[in-house]
């Protein structure tokens, strides 16, 4: 090889304690080394052409800039290096700023190191080779998974923009949270009404395909071309068939069925449509509590049903599709509050979460929107709001801030006050955080206008005070004293957590998840809402707390992404993949069972079992040449001989 | 008649001290312990015990180490032109003179085959022979057969002089010295052992009670053409191989096998240079017949066992006359399944015949 | 298991009866209670609040003694004592600070000490929930009490290895077994302002009141307590209480000991219930009744 | 380039690129400070750091080696740490063994944002690997040689088997025989004193079929060989093992393989029952009874008690009869379940770490490369493919130097991670008597310490630990950095 060695100044950053010309200087010592040079500024438009022309001048067909980390600029010079004819695979990097210089005095020591890391690269260069991207087909279709309001905000804009979507729901209608909500913050416009017409859309978009009630089973393949089998739930009702008319629901004897709709605060019937507005509206049978399905008598709905929907006889169904892309928008769960025995943790009738409180406010919940007690069913006067049960809270592993209850907890002390003017609210809260457009305004309101107490600080317990109200401890710490509040309803403010199943999930779509469940988006600041695994995007709450206009913007950012992606035909993917000497390969397959990705498959080459790599599905992480025994797997550009090289270069010395 | 010495038990160290003075080392065989014993020539250290038992390892080491650097290379850059080149060769034999101390006589023999390709080739090796030139054979006759050498079967015997500068042989508590090439005549004249002629009778004796011992040989004439009667019948192979795991000990042991390897270490730059290594090899490696293009002739143990078969008792002794296998039975026992070489040439002569 | 026991200074004072029914029950149920010799002030109120070396060195030189008695176990019915034994007990593991309380002592503190618990632990350890039941004389069913623990007995929970701080259940484990309703009583563990009787007596009347006015709320027929503290704040100071609640009281307080005793059919006087300012003899009447009723 | 004199100590580092780089990149924008020692090697994953490199480097002259990666759970690639964790946690309980202080070696999760962290990892590594000063070097130690107290008591009675179900058997494989390909056993060898084994096909090779305490070779290693031939094979409890192993990763199947049982009692050491012996020329006669064997050589009469000639496996083994079997004959002997360790490891254990690396380098010096460890090796099934001896990947020279030596032999040991079953053929087979059981069963005593007393080879369908993870690792604990 010839290879060209630039020892970057970056202006004072690395020369003020390195000896940049003096490494340089030994570098020129090094192995099929033919030239070595200090510039100033490396990365600067004239240090590249000064690659550039390096490389013609000396004939180099390898490069190794020695500057600032490689997560910083190796993309810079790959490109550098392309541009004058060399493949972007044979450069290296020594990082001798943020290694080296920025965080050492010594300038002796320095140097010597930054030295050593240039021999270091030189040792691996000589083992690089020139890899080149492997182009394959897109399926222009997109999954989404999760009818929330991020779901349907990037269904819709990938629908108008012309692709193909999916979207699963896991329950029988779409909207997700947002539909159980009365009104939003900071404007109390009401949830229904904004967002019905996006759900009508989804409906009736004809790019947009819905299965409802269904779950993800199984997906297999990569970016481009993934194939995923969903499990359509049986709803013992044929949607073909269904109008929505309700008769059924009106019918039906089984008149106890929690409504999970209505967050348990009601009951429903055993067949049953979610909510008025519900899309798809279909009835669906809950087969626990259905009379025909446990006691084997009844029939009520079937017998009713106009159009003789009902089939009690009705199995799941596994239906497959192929796409080039998926949308992960499973948005939340509440946490488990009831570990919070103090606040009378699920032991109490009229200590609630702020979704129920939610359904207590709307008009399509039990109560048709009047606010009364689960216990008496009698207007409380007094309603009492904890914030942060299950946020903010390490004692129960929830050190996290659930982002949006501080806004909601104002707004629903505000519609209290408008339903009940006589009623007066408490907010005890730990911080109040209204960071959003016209927020903080809206928290003002609820104090200023609305005349909610604020009280800064935690609630110590919660117990009813044996005469049907309820006693409230607390603190006020701008007070500094302890304070007892009588409620006659409290609301509790419960954390969130990722929704239930999300583990699950990530590990199907092989993305990673947080100790929360929350996914991992690829780059917290500069890709928030792409994931590791090429063709997986995040929207919404499913990658951590946001409001609503937040997942609505990660929805349609998404979908932006999904757009570009779909721009393109063909797609180029990374050659730093893992590749088989099948020669050496005895076919054991411990590649295959430890890839992450699913990268690695058995094929039969002669008669013999050996691995093969799926170069567009293998991710690069290596794991698999580590585990193999003979070597034969060796994942390109962190080959065993390229790290050895390495190991050689600093322990044989 | 040849110079003859005694030496008595406890003059021993006084005698390979003797050894040592005359050469820059003595190979001895002493005992390593270990839960399974082995016995290894070792450089003499005084104060070192002896033991004049045969070695589980042949000393070939002396003239053949297990990995040698044949020649060490430096590179070095023109300053005016870094792409400019010198490269800088070390190649000067390494060899000490050695004295082997108490080798056995199928070992003795043993240098005999491994002079054929290295020293009486065309092209004798260098390294080679600065170090077989240099060595001087002390050899000690077996007072009796073992369960598995066969060294009479292949033209040898628990006494036969071949290879040895010196014959020794063991009467009661003290050793007989007979001086067998020049060479050991010319230490043996040296030293000041005490003459031994009028014990030569009693030596004579036991070394004719040593080749009674033995049971009667088999006739090895026609091995070599049946055996290679019978290159073509897998079968056969087959059958006599099925246990055999590949593995080089039975290469390794033999004091006749001199295959080897060779391959560069080290880039050439910096303070260590490069070297070029010499190591052994066996036939029953896949490796040993890998070819440039990936092809393999023997990619299966059965034709990599009947080469080493074939080559001992019927390529070899067509080419050059005699067998190359001594006898030692050391591939026999020291074989992880008990293979054993004996029984597959019998079975050759049996079949072809 | 060798028990050592350390009745603390209440027990010879104040909560005699604590000490009597204590004393009686652990007899019926066969814990030997040996009391150690020579002991002396746990340390609690005014030293450890000042200093807690010489606190410790009070409690070193009563773990010593058990230590020396040979006991495994050192038992103590007062929570004060409990805490304070144990505080100093765990600060006693750190070498400098042993060497600096045992500076203070006549004679250094021997080597191990026997591990600190309450009696109450102590009777659950000796025989448990269905043992209890076995003893049962006279079935304390249809008596619904509120169990109170005051704010020592479970905190700081690593110490006291009490269960739940917030909510710790052995107390109504133990009453339970001898047939009593037991109320989900939600301040348990609430503080009854003992430590405010001499100077802020109206805080202390504000807490007792509370507690005792939902006790009341609850319908409760007694307090059950375990604390020498707490009882005298919520038996002998119930006519402040009730004025500070704005309510009226009539709430017997008794040790858990005393209603055990009761349960095992041990006579009044042997329980040392005349002691109590609330009269308990509305529980014994009710007692009566639904004996007669069963 | 030589490390700064007296300044320095060689410390290398593996670290992920995603996550650990990033933190070293932190903590260089934020100017924080280390000592200049360590050099790093960026990888993309710590999944991709094979524990051979981090003893390679150790034997290379490296004083102490640093890897690092993702917090568990914050994989780049969703799983790399949690594989590298266990991997990385059975090498820090391996090095001990070997001489080699593991505190030379750590690994610490440091996410991206954690520059301060990183900067504590970096200085408290470094402080601890000054502290211990320049590792020293298997080249200079002393060679020292021991041998493992072979006086012991089996966890069941050992004997001869003599009254096992032979002919039964044999019978039962003759039926069996025309389905077969072969079934593989033992027959006598060159002499009464040494079994090899038997590939049997026709009835009349059925006839030679030997049972007794000379059977020492374990079968299995025959069996992924004929691969996709249904093949029959005799097995002791031991043998089982390793075929259970092989069916437990793919390497043959099930339905291709008929396994014959009887139970063992124990085998000859045959390295000590040689010893004994001696030099001889015949064997006269071969007597059997209960507690052991007779062999008059040479007219010499030589007593065997198993008790006392046991190989070293027979006194520990817990599975006298094979795990899985298609045919089992007769009941093995109730065993006493016991954990013993090993003579040979119970050796190393009672050895201070200088002296450790002072016995292998008494031990590997003589080691001749012969690779018969390997080959007879059950589960080693790359074979011809070794990376012992290839040049892509090179891990090896062919220098026959201590270094070299002995790291075959941990490359050996850390590929059998978790898939040892103790069989002990590596030992037995080592033409020179080089202990190096004792390195496979230290990876199997971790192994067990650290998955629920996971032993290779009881049960088909168990997944390797090695090939797996858990999320939460029960006996896998950070090591506190704080």
């Amino acid at each position: 090889m010839r290879i060209g060695i630039f020892i970057c100044h970056c202006g004072s950053n690395i020369a003020g304690t390195v000896d940049c010309a003096r490494v340089a200087e030994i570098s020129t010592g090094f192995p099929d080394v033919v030239y070595a040079t200090d510039p100033v500024y490396t990365c600067a438009e004239p240090g590249q052409a000064a690659i550039e022309a390096a490389i013609h001048d000396h004939r180099l067909d390898g490069v190794v800039v020695a500057s600032c980390s490689p997560r910083m600029h190796e993309p810079t010079f790959r490109r550098t290096v392309e541009r004058a004819g060399l493949n972007r695979y044979l450069f290296e990097m020594a990082n001798i700023r943020e290694h080296v210089s920025w965080i050492g005095k010594d300038r002796d020591a320095n140097t010597n190191k930054a030295a050593e890391l240039v021999k270091m690269a030189v040792a691996k260069l000589r083992n690089n080779r020139p890899l080149l991207a492997k182009s394959f087909e897109v399926n222009k279709k997109v999954l989404i998974v999760g009818g929330g309001v991020a779901g349907i905000q990037a269904a819709l804009d990938c629908a108008d923009g012309g692709v193909p979507v999916i979207l699963l729901e896991r329950e029988s209608t779409i909207g997700g949270k947002m539909a159980k909500l009365d009104k939003t913050f900071p404007t109390v416009d009401c949830s229904a009404c904004i967002l019905g017409p996006k759900m009508v859309d989804v409906a009736q978009h004809p790019n947009i395909t819905l299965y409802a009630y269904s779950e993800l089973e199984d997906i297999s393949g990569y970016i481009g071309n993934f194939t995923v089998k969903i499990r359509k739930r049986a709803t013992y009702v044929n949607w073909e068939k269904c109008t929505g008319c309700g008769a059924c629901s009106e019918k039906c004897p089984s008149k106890k069925t929690p409504d999970t709709f209505n967050e348990l605060t009601g009951v429903t019937t055993a067949i049953n449509i979610p909510f008025p507005q519900a899309i798809p509206k279909k009835a669906v049978i809950s087969a626990e509590h259905c009379r025909q399905l446990t006691k084997g008598k009844c029939g009520v709905c079937a017998k009713i049903c106009p159009t003789g929907a009902v089939v009690y006889d009705m199995q799941d169904d596994v239906v497959t599709e192929e796409v080039g892309c998926i949308i992960a928008a499973t948005g939340y769960d509440l946490m488990d509050w009831t570990v919070y025995r103090e606040y009378g943790g699920g032991q109490y009738p009229d200590v609630i979460t702020s979704l129920q409180y939610e359904r207590l406010l709307s008009t399509s919940g039990p109560t048709g929107g009047h606010i009364r007690r689960p216990s008496d069913g009698l207007e409380p006067k007094h309603i009492v709001f904890i914030q942060c049960v299950g946020s903010r809270d390490k004692s129960v592993g929830r050190p996290y801030c659930s982002g949006f209850c501080c806004m909601y907890t104002a707004k629903q002390a505000v519609l209290t006050k408008d339903h009940l003017p006589f009623s007066q609210s408490y907010v005890f809260y730990m911080d109040i955080r209204a960071p959003g457009k016209l927020y903080d305004e809206f928290t003002r309101r609820a104090v200023e206008e609305y005349g909610v107490e604020y009280i800064r600080g935690r609630v110590s317990a919660v117990y009813p005070d044996g005469e049907g109200a309820y006693v409230v401890m607390g603190v006020d710490t701008l007070l500094g004293r302890s304070v007892e509040i009588k409620a006659d309803i409290v609301v509790l403010a419960v954390g969130i957590e990722a929704s239930r199943g999300a583990a699950a999930l990530a590990e199907k779509l092989r993305i990673s998840y947080d100790n929360y469940g929350f996914f991992m988006e690829s780059h917290v600041k500069l890709k928030p809402v792409e994931t590791n695994t090429a063709g997986v995007f995040l929207a919404g709450v499913c990658q951590g707390a946001k409001d609503i206009p937040a997942s609505v913007a990660q929805g349609s950012a998404t979908a932006a992404k999904v757009l570009a992606l779909f721009a393109r035909d063909r797609l180029e993917n990374d050659p730093q993949t893992a590749q088989v000497d099948t020669r050496r390969c005895v076919g054991c397959g411990k590649c295959i069972r430890c890839c992450p990705f699913g990268a690695l498959k058995e094929t039969t080459i002669r008669g013999e079992i050996k691995a093969d790599v799926i170069e567009t599905v293998c991710q690069g992480c290596g794991l698999c040449t580590t585990t193999c025994p003979q070597g034969a797997v060796q994942l390109s550009h962190a080959t065993d001989n390229q790290i050895l090289a390495e190991v050689n270069a600093l322990c044989r010395c | 008649m040849s110079t003859i010495r005694i030496l008595a038990s406890d003059g021993l160290p006084a005698f390979l001290s003797f050894l040592s003075q005359k050469h820059q080392r003595v190979l001895v065989p002493v005992v390593k312990s270990a839960n399974k014993r082995s016995v290894i020539f070792e450089p003499w250290r005084a104060g070192m015990p002896v033991v004049l038992e045969k070695a589980t390892v042949p000393p070939k080491e002396a003239v053949l180490p297990q990995c040698e650097t044949l020649l060490t290379y430096k590179k070095s850059k023109n300053q005016e032109d870094l792409g400019d080149i010198t490269v800088s060769l070390d190649d000067t034999p390494e060899a000490l003179s050695t004295a082997i101390f108490a080798c056995r006589p199928c070992d003795a023999r043993g240098f005999r085959v491994l002079d054929r390709p290295f020293l009486n080739g065309l092209f004798p090796d260098p390294y080679y022979k600065a170090r077989r030139e240099s060595l001087t054979v002390f050899t000690i006759t077996c007072s009796s057969g073992c369960n598995t050498c066969f060294c009479h079967w292949v033209g040898g015997g628990p006494s036969s002089p071949e290879g040895s500068d010196v014959l020794m042989t063991k009467i009661e508590e003290a050793l007989m010295l007979q001086a067998i090439s020049p060479a050991g005549e010319a230490l043996l004249k040296d030293c000041d052992l005490p003459d031994g002629r009028d014990i030569f009778p009693r030596a004579e004796a036991a070394r004719k009670a040593a080749w009674a011992s033995l049971a009667p040989a088999p006739d090895l004439k026609q091995a070599p053409q049946k055996i290679a009667a019978l290159f073509g019948n897998d079968d056969f192979w087959q059958s006599q191989t099925s246990g055999c795991l590949s593995c080089g000990a039975c290469t390794y042991l033999c004091p006749a096998c001199y295959c080897f390897n060779i391959t560069d270490e080290g880039d050439g730059f910096g303070v260590h240079g490069g070297r070029r290594l010499r190591s052994w090899d066996n036939c029953m490696s896949s490796l040993f017949t890998h070819e440039a293009s990936g092809h393999n002739p023997r990619m299966l143990k059965t034709p990599r066992m009947r080469n080493r078969v074939s080559h001992k008792f019927s390529t070899y002794p067509e080419n050059w006359g005699t067998f190359s296998c001594n006898g030692c039975g050391r591939c026999i026992s020291n074989c992880p399944v008990s293979l054993d070489i004996r029984a597959i040439v019998l079975a050759a002569l049996d079949n072809a015949g | 298991m060798t028990y050592a026991y350390y009745p603390g200074c209440s027990a010879k004072g104040s909560s005699t009866d604590y000490e009597k029914s204590t004393q009686a029950v652990c007899d019926f149920l066969g814990l030997t209670l040996v009391e150690m010799p020579d002991w002396n002030c746990c340390g609690s109120t005014p030293a450890h609040a000042v200093d807690t070396e010489l606190s410790a060195a009070l409690c070193a030189r009563n773990l010593d003694i058990a230590a020396r008695q040979g006991a495994e176990m050192l038992l103590t019915p007062c929570p004060s004592c409990l805490s304070n034994l144990k505080h100093a007990a765990n600060r006693l593991e750190k070498p400098e600070f042993r060497a600096r309380v045992d500076a203070l002592l006549d004679n250094p503190a021997a080597g191990n000490f026997p591990a600190v618990t309450s009696v109450m632990q102590g009777i659950a350890a000796h025989c448990d929930v269905n043992d209890i039941a076995k003893h049962i004389r006279k079935n304390l069913k249809g008596l619904k009490l509120a169990a109170y623990y005051g704010c020592l007995m479970s905190r700081p929970a690593e110490l006291m290895d009490f269960g739940d701080p917030e909510n710790p259940s052995l107390m109504e484990n133990l009453l339970a077994a001898c047939g009593a309703e037991m109320l989900d009583f939600p301040l348990k563990t609430a503080c009854c302002g003992a430590s405010y009787g001499i100077p802020e007596r109206a805080v202390t009347a504000r807490l007792s009141g509370r507690i005792l006015k939902l006790a009341a709320c609850m319908q409760a027929d007694a307090v059950a307590v375990a604390c020498p503290l707490c009882q005298m704040n919520l038996d002998l100071r119930q006519p402040q209480a009730a004025k500070a609640a704005d309510a009226f009281f009539n709430m017997p307080v008794l040790y858990f000991t005393q209603i055990m005793g009761l349960a095992f059919g041990l006579s009044p006087a042997a329980l040392g219930l005349e002691k109590l300012r609330v009269s308990a003899d509305s529980l014994l009447r009710k007692l009566e009744a639904e004996g007669g009723k069963s | 380039m030589p490390v700064l004199n007296s300044k320095e100590l060689r410390i290398v580092g593996f670290l992920c690129n995603w996550c650990a780089y990033g933190g070293a990149d932190t903590a260089g924008v934020a100017r924080a400070g280390q000592p200049t020692d360590l050099r790093i090697i960026r990888v993309p994953c710590s999944g991709r750091v094979d524990p051979l490199f981090v003893l390679k480097a150790l034997l290379e002259g490296a004083d102490g080696v640093l890897v690092s990666g993702c917090h568990p759970r914050d994989c780049h690639y969703a799983a790399g740490n949690f594989y590298a964790r266990r991997r990385l946690e059975v090498l820090k309980r391996f090095l001990p063994v070997l001489g080699i202080d593991d505190a030379r070696f750590e690994y610490a999760w440091v996410s991206a944002s954690e520059g301060q962290r990183w900067q504590h990892v970096v200085t408290s590594f470094t402080k601890r690997i000054h502290a211990m000063g320049p590792a020293p070097h298997f080249d200079d130690a002393k060679p020292l040689l021991r041998v493992a107290d072979m006086a012991l008591t089996a966890l069941r009675p050992l004997g001869t088997a003599q009254n096992a179900a032979v002919n039964e058997l044999k019978q039962v494989i003759k039926d069996k025989l025309p389905e077969l390909n072969c079934v593989i056993g033992w027959q006598q060898g060159y002499d009464g004193a040494h079994a090899t084994p038997l590939f049997m096909k026709t009835p009349e090779d059925v006839d030679k079929l030997s049972w007794g305490p000379f059977n020492v070779m374990n079968p299995a290693v025959y069996l992924p060989l004929f691969k996709g031939k249904k093949t029959g094979v005799v097995v002791k409890g031991c043998d089982s093992r390793s075929v259970v192993e092989l069916l437990q990763e793919n390497l043959i199947k099930r339905e291709d393989v008929i396994i014959f049982a009887l139970p063992c009692e124990g085998t000859l050491d045959i390295a000590r029952v040689n010893e004994k012996l001696g030099r001889y020329t015949r064997i006269n006669a071969v007597a059997y009874d209960e507690a052991g064997v007779t062999i008059t050589a040479d007219g010499k009469e030589h007593r065997f008690c198993m008790n006392d000639f046991a190989q070293g496996k027979c006194y520990g083994c817990a599975t006298p009869m094979a795990v899985l079997a298609d045919t089992r004959l007769g009941e093995p002997h109730k065993v006493n379940p016991v954990s013993s360790v090993p003579p040979e490891l119970a050796m190393l254990d009672d050895m201070a770490l200088s002296e450790r690396m002072a016995f292998w380098r008494g031990q590997m010096e003589r080691c001749l490369r012969c690779y018969a460890c390997r080959n007879a090796c059950p589960m080693c099934v790359c074979r011809d493919y070794c990376v012992s001896d290839s040049r892509n990947p090179h891990w090896m020279s062919q220098d026959a130097d201590i270094n070299q030596k002995l790291f075959f032999q941990t490359i050996h040991a850390l590929h059998l991670s978790g898939r040892c079953t103790g069989c002990g053929e590596c030992q037995r087979a080592c033409p020179v008597g080089i202990p190096i059981l004792a390195l496979r069963q230290q990876i199997a005593r971790a192994v067990a310490q650290l998955f629920d007393d996971y032993k290779a080879g009881l049960n088909p369908a168990a997944l390797p630990p090695l090939l797996g993870y858990e999320a939460h690792e029960k006996n896998i604990h950070e090591r506190d950095w704080k």
